[in-house]
């Protein structure tokens, strides 16, 4: 089936089947791999992107196809013109990663969190992102890099 | 994990949608949120020939209340009643607290109201919720559509009222009065899980503080979500007291009847059923200034 | 997992019309629901292929069966091994046929499944119902097809 | 929280990762991230049955899908000779394809090889295998009987694998026999999995030269290389081993696993490429499992609170291959550290370990080997002990715990301790916690009938394997090795036989090299993975890399710091015996104001390097001359719902002395990291099995990752106590979280119990058993 996707601001006109999963599209068709998958289930957010401006969505649990016509971000598209975004600037401040694996995800997933939150309490992030899993950090350090980049007015 | 493949049909109409369900019948399944369908499809337990994809029905996206129901279209996405306008009032706070504990905070952000209901999962949280606060589908058949109450909707596990070639099209909530408030209480094991048990409750005062109306309901308790009807029996008509509360918590916990699974033991979900109803019962009444 | 169940069947026919009925692979086979197709290999072992659907969860068991009748006549048990969906599942099912009086007969059945590999771990809460409408919908299609 | 350092101070500096650039951006280079012209998709078919025999396989509907090339089977890889890989155990194989049978659900039975992710699945569906069932032993109890054989293959017809012990086992006896007060207690710590959210995967080819290039999740990279030559008969020298970015490891990328071997056999038989890269189904039930110890802990002791024996007897359940990545000589890894941080007169443990038909495995998760598991027992048995005695667990810590001057400490079981400050630690942590508001505060809660409890757990772990003497993986001996390179400008290469796998290693070593010749750590690059450029090393796991790997570096650096002096005499015009290294530069003795700077010498060593041998570089291979010994000591203050049985980590305090620390932002994420895992452990994770053998716990819906919410607040502090034979002092710190931690949470929530009777509950601590627990307690069953 042909789809067109805007990634990043680039639109992506493919033939693909019905079956491939967002989360390949954008790996695979865009050359897009910073969004990775972690698990079967939905569970983990590694492939969290960001649909429409302010939607999280798992892009394992969603067909390209129903991409067609959307536009889609990724972590790729965080930064401007060679600018971290600041939530990216906060995760690298505060130490909210390690291995990297879940670190894509959690940023768009913050992302979309601080579109309709942009002045969350520590509990409002710990509720937002507990639909993605992180082995490494225990968290603690992911929240401080949100909230540095509320702190910084960034919604 | 791959699902088999499939067609695709994407529906710009509920008309269009039918259309395509009717062609296919059996073979073919609607894709709302899909946060059900699409891991069972990864894992190839569904694989429907044929999937219609309604999300680019935005006919259908609304939750809007019309005077009589909070109705919620086919693709309103849970988090869409997470964050609406009138969440905080006390006489929705059954559905608000359900809004926050359904599956996960991203899932919730593409998963559906009506999704859930029609998946109509043992463990639900939606389900048990409709029928607490009474509930209903509506429903597109051959016939055009009809308005299904919650009780009938619910047919047996991962089974509804909606048959081969229909679609539900909307829920509805009935707009409770200001004399009410509810509670959702869920014991899941981590974010993201189905529930080990969950107990919706929702309760209407009458001016002098009796109990005007009452649903009582349950999740993981049964082949799909049950009413508590001795509860409900119990409840109605009466002046709430810790009493009346320990006695409708005895009732859930006789009427469940819970699978044990990695989740718990059947004893432990029964007694669960009694703890949570008595709970939900008990923050209800709160929020309704009756403190016990 | 493992998954049991139990029924029971009042049937308006005679021990010998149902013990015959019962042991005929070809007639068993084929109150199995949803069974699309029956091969019978000899007078008590066949093959089923029956459709699944539950929910989401829509395919094919195939299923081999074995019928072990008891010399006396009062019991039938049924193997029944093998799968779907990359996933194995052995069904169990036993019979005690007891004389009702006025030419009935009661079929006493219980019924355990076992489930592996992703059927089990993935839809364990949907293969329950479908392991229970397989058993218990075979014993009923047994009254029915002996009631008409 | 962090700070750039530049040249001058580099060590204990809480210095911002140089990785994190590309992580944060989404450059991650991760295995499934590659791409190479050709490449086919390698999928596995995979038994449901635990035990079967395998009584045919058609491949032929597979071959009918479109874009499938191959399918391979367990006959035609043992036709090759590849049909058993050797377990880095040494002392067992492993299949690679099932052959005849399977000896636990979710085995390896074919491989198909198709042209898209998609192909592959769709013919590894239609693989059709028949089987027959077989009588399944579910767990090591019933396999002792031996009533079924698992591994007829082997010379010993016996599901037996190993015995093993160590102490003194009469002396033990007798001691236990003669004390006053004595307690024994039965605690089976579960089977767990490492669950990096990567999975394990590789793409395999061969290039143009006929050369093998490995992209594979690999901890252990050079060791792979080598057991790769070994199985394969391929050349060393004709392999290239890449280990890219790695998403998390704990322990599960050791082990060499079947679906490697297949995609290398897949690339050699077809001509291209091969990726595999599994599901988190496959990795949760077919990967390398930790724990699934039971272990039988019994204590003696005077009535005043004096430990006077400890003895171990534990049955460990291994699964179908024992693929335990233990050293040679110790087929229970080093689990002789269960004397703990106390004086144990005398002491015995034994490891029995059987064959089931469950996944193989037995890897060290987040822990150097069987340590968590020997910490576990001690932990909690402490707290029995102080139960049975009515002395506060604070105090009978206190009253055994080896002594500040006691150092070197020679343990009952062998180990000698290098180097700590227990009460120290202890006391820090105590005091942090507010520990006697705590219990004041606790009695006033029981009295209300609230179940308020205080858990402590003061483990030593031992780390850093090890010395050559006692430690081999293959016959390997667990050095490690370090090459640095100083170019003319001052910048320089680090390259290591570790491999990072978030630990942060290319900020750390960079931060050594730094320290240790005075240049900015943001211009030492590190390289680690690539088996053609990194010397030797056998990898990163068992916290081994800063005691092993990280005394490499220091040396390797202190090596050209001994070049560099010649140099800077030259340069000084000066006797090299005139040299000094003093506030990162070289000086002349005595005159200050006669200095060069490093980069000042690199560039001289280089273009004008006087009468020295060109060039400034050094490689390093560091034999430890013992183990490091890290320590804790942590308390949980948890809260229990009656009710329901929930429990709430209300407060978690960790102090940990890992020696001299080279990052402490990185360190602190490291205990963040350990103790998210550890409380995972305790309340949530299992890998079960029911008494068919079924794996009930396959992917991330059952296997449970604690969430954001979940996930207890953490507080940190250090106490230093250096190892005095580390370069450095340090000692190691990676999986101290999580191999003191879940004993305190456990010992918290017995605590919150413990007036009801309530002596032991397993882990995972569940809401259900919790409240079991309490239900049976309070009707007089317990």
């Amino acid at each position: 089936m042909k789809i067109a996707v805007k990634v990043n601001g680039s639109t992506y006109q493919r033939d693909v089947e019905s079956r491939t999963l967002l989360a390949y599209f954008l790996r695979e068709e865009c050359g897009l791999t910073g969004t990775h998958v972690g698990c079967d289930t939905s569970s983990c957010g590694c492939c969290v992107v960001v649909m429409d401006g302010d939607q999280a969505v798992k892009a394992c649990t969603m067909f390209a196809v129903q991409a067609d016509g959307r536009e889609i971000m990724t972590v790729e598209g965080l930064a401007t013109n060679g600018t971290l975004h600041p939530l990216q600037q906060g995760f690298w401040d505060q130490h909210g990663l390690q291995c990297g694996y879940c670190t894509p995800g959690m940023l768009m997933a913050s992302y979309a969190l601080l579109k309709h939150n942009p002045k969350p309490s520590e509990a409002d992030i710990r509720e937002g992102l507990a639909g993605n899993l992180c082995r490494c950090t225990g968290y603690q350090n992911i929240v401080k890099a949100v909230q540095q980049a509320a702190e910084g007015g960034q919604g | 994990m791959i699902p088999a493949a499939f067609e695709y049909l994407r529906a710009h109409s509920p008309d269009e949608a039918f259309a395509h369900l009717q062609k296919h019948g059996p073979e073919a399944r609607v894709l709302a949120g899909g946060q059900s369908l699409i891991p069972a499809m990864r894992f190839r337990l569904a694989r429907p020939a044929v999937l219609v994809d309604i999300n680019s029905i935005s006919d259908l996206a609304y939750v809007r209340t019309d005077g009589k129901a909070l109705a919620v279209g086919a693709i309103a996405r849970d988090s869409a009643i997470e964050r609406a306008p009138w969440i905080g009032e006390r006489r929705w706070s059954l559905i608000h607290d359900v809004s926050r504990v359904v599956a996960d905070p991203v899932v919730r952000q593409t998963g559906t109201v009506v999704g859930s209901l029609c998946h109509n999962d043992p463990a639900g949280d939606w389900t048990a919720t409709a029928l607490a606060a009474r509930g209903e589908v509506v429903v597109r058949g051959k016939g055009g559509t009809r308005t299904v109450a919650i009780d009938d909707f619910l047919v047996d596990s991962f089974t509804t009222a909606v048959s081969e070639g229909e679609m539900a099209l909307e829920a509805r909530f009935p707009v409770p009065d200001d004399r009410t408030a509810g509670s959702y209480q869920k014991v899941e094991r981590k974010v993201g899980d189905f529930a080990t048990a969950a107990a919706a409750v929702q309760v209407s005062l009458n001016k002098n503080g009796t109990i005007r109306s009452v649903g009582v309901a349950l999740s993981a308790a049964g082949a799909c979500a049950v009413r508590v009807d001795e509860a409900e029996r119990l409840l109605t008509g009466q002046k709430p007291s810790a009493d009346l509360v320990r006695a409708a918590s005895a009732a859930a916990e006789t009427r469940s009847e819970p699978q044990a699974d990695l989740r718990g033991s059947v004893e432990y979900k029964k007694h669960l059923a009694g703890v949570l109803v008595g709970r939900g019962l008990r923050q209800a009444l709160e929020r309704l200034g009756v403190k016990l | 997992m493992n998954l049991q169940y139990n029924g029971e069947e009042q049937i308006p026919a005679g021990w010998d019309k149902v013990w015959a009925f019962v042991t005929d692979p070809e007639k068993v086979g084929n109150c199995f629901p949803d069974v699309i197709d029956v091969t019978v290999h000899d007078a008590t072992h066949f093959d089923a292929v029956v459709k699944v659907g539950v929910g989401p969860v829509r395919g094919k068991f195939k299923l081999k069966v074995e019928l072990m009748p008891d010399a006396g006549g009062q019991r039938l048990d049924m193997k029944m091994s093998g799968g779907g969906f990359g996933s194995a599942v052995d069904l169990t099912a036993g019979a005690d046929l007891v004389e009702a009086g006025a030419g009935a007969t009661a079929l006493k059945w219980r019924g355990q499944a076992v489930a592996r590999g992703p059927v089990a771990a993935v839809g364990g809460r949907v293969l329950d119902a479908q392991a229970k409408k397989i058993i218990s919908q075979a014993f009923a299609n047994v009254r029915e097809r002996l009631s008409a | 929280m962090s700070a750039q350092a530049t040249a001058g101070q580099s060590v204990g500096v809480a210095m911002k990762r140089k990785e994190d650039p590309r992580f944060i951006q989404g450059k991650g280079n991760y295995v499934d991230d590659l791409s190479f012209p050709g490449m086919l998709y390698l999928a596995l078919v995979r038994s449901p049955y635990p035990h079967a025999e395998i009584k045919n396989i058609d491949i032929a509907e597979a071959m009918k899908v479109p874009g499938v090339k191959a399918v391979i089977t367990g006959k035609d890889l043992e036709a090759a000779g590849l049909g058993w890989l050797p377990t880095f155990h040494g002392f067992d194989k492993q299949m690679v394809l099932a052959i005849g049978k399977v000896l636990f659900q979710y085995q390896e039975v074919a491989a198909v090889f198709a042209e898209s992710r998609e192909a592959a699945a769709d013919g590894a569906e239609v693989v059709e295998v028949e089987y027959e069932p077989l009588p399944v032993v579910a767990d090591p109890f019933t396999s002792k009987t031996d009533k079924v054989l698992l591994r007829p293959d082997r010379e010993g017809k016996t599901n037996h694998i190993f015995h093993w012990e160590v102490g003194d086992r009469d002396g033990t006896a007798r001691a236990l026999e003669s004390s006053p007060k004595r307690i024994s207690q039965r605690m089976w710590f579960q089977r767990c999995h490492p669950a990096p959210l990567e999975p394990c995967g590789c793409v395999a080819y061969f290039d143009t030269m006929g050369r093998l290039q490995f992209h594979v999740t690999s901890q252990a990279p050079h060791v792979y290389r080598t057991a790769l030559a070994l199985v394969t008969g391929i050349a060393e020298d004709k392999i290239h081993v890449i280990s890219p970015d790695l998403g998390g490891g704990f322990g599960n990328k050791v082990p060499v696993y079947p679906g490697y071997v297949c995609a290398i056999v897949g690339a050699l038989k077809i001509g291209r490429p091969v990726k595999w890269v599994e599901s988190r189904t496959e990795n949760l039930t077919s990967t390398g499992f930790a724990r699934d110890y039971h272990m039988d802990v019994e204590i003696g002791a005077t009535e005043d609170g004096r430990v006077t024996a400890l003895r171990v007897a534990t049955t460990a359940d291994h699964g179908a291959f024992d693929a335990a990545a233990d050293p040679s000589k110790y087929p229970a890894g080093i689990f002789g550290i269960v004397t703990g941080s106390y004086t144990f007169p005398v002491a015995h443990a034994e490891v029995d370990a059987y064959f089931t038909n469950k996944a193989p495995g037995g890897i060290a998760y987040r822990c150097s080997f069987r340590v968590t598991e020997a910490s576990f027992a001690i932990e909690r048995g402490m707290d029995i002990l102080a139960d049975e005695l009515g002395i506060d667990s604070v105090e009978l810590r206190r009253r055994n715990f080896i002594k500040k001057d006691q150092f070197p400490y020679p343990s009952a079981l062998g180990f000698t301790y290098d180097s700590g400050d227990y009460h120290k630690t202890l006391d820090t942590a105590l005091e942090k916690i507010g520990y006697a508001a705590l219990l004041k505060e606790q009695a006033e809660q029981r009295a209300k009938g609230e179940l308020m409890g205080i858990g402590v757990s003061t483990f030593t772990e031992v780390v850093g394997a090890g010395p050559s003497k006692h430690f081999d993986i293959l016959g390997i001996k667990m050095f490690d090795s370090a090459e640095i390179r100083i170019h003319p400008t001052g910048a320089g290469i680090v390259r290591a036989g570790t491999k990072s796998q978030g630990q942060g290693h290319e900020t750390t070593w960079a931060q050594i090299v730094a320290e240790e010749l005075g240049l900015d750590p943001q211009t030492i690059m590190v390289e680690e993975g690539d088996t053609d450029t990194a010397p030797y090393g056998l990898g990163t796991y068992a916290s081994r890399s800063t005691p092993v790997a990280g005394a490499a570096i220091t040396m390797a650096a202190r090596r050209i710091r001994e070049k560099a002096r010649k140099v800077a005499a030259h340069l000084l015009e000066v006797g090299e015996a005139d040299v000094e290294w003093k506030d990162y530069k070289f000086q002349v003795k005595g005159v200050p104001a006669k200095v060069v700077t490093m980069k000042e010498v690199a560039f001289a060593a280089y273009t004008n390097m006087g009468p020295n041998e060109p060039g400034l570089e050094a490689t390093y291979y560091y034999d430890p001359p013992n183990m490091t010994y890290p320590n804790g000591a942590y308390i949980a203050v948890v809260d229990v719902d009656r009710e329901i049985g929930e429990v709430k980590v209300r407060r978690f305090v960790a102090v940990d002395d890992c020696g001299t620390v080279i990052n402490p932002m990185v360190v602190e994420g490291q205990i963040h990291g350990g103790l998210t895992e550890g409380f995972a452990i305790a309340f949530m994770q299992e890998i079960q099995y029911d008494s068919d053998g079924n794996n009930l716990n396959t992917n991330f819906t059952d296997y449970l990752v604690p969430t954001s919410l979940e996930t207890p607040h953490w507080e940190t502090a250090s106490t230093v106590t250096p190892s005095p034979h580390h370069p450095l002092g340090a000692k190691g710190v990676g999986e101290s979280p999580n191999v003191g931690s879940p004993a305190a949470f456990v010992n918290a929530v017995i605590d919150a119990l413990s007036p009801l009777g309530v002596r032991h509950i397993d882990m995972p601590v569940t809401r259900d058993k919790v409240w079991r627990a309490i239900r049976d307690a309070e009707s007089g069953k317990a």
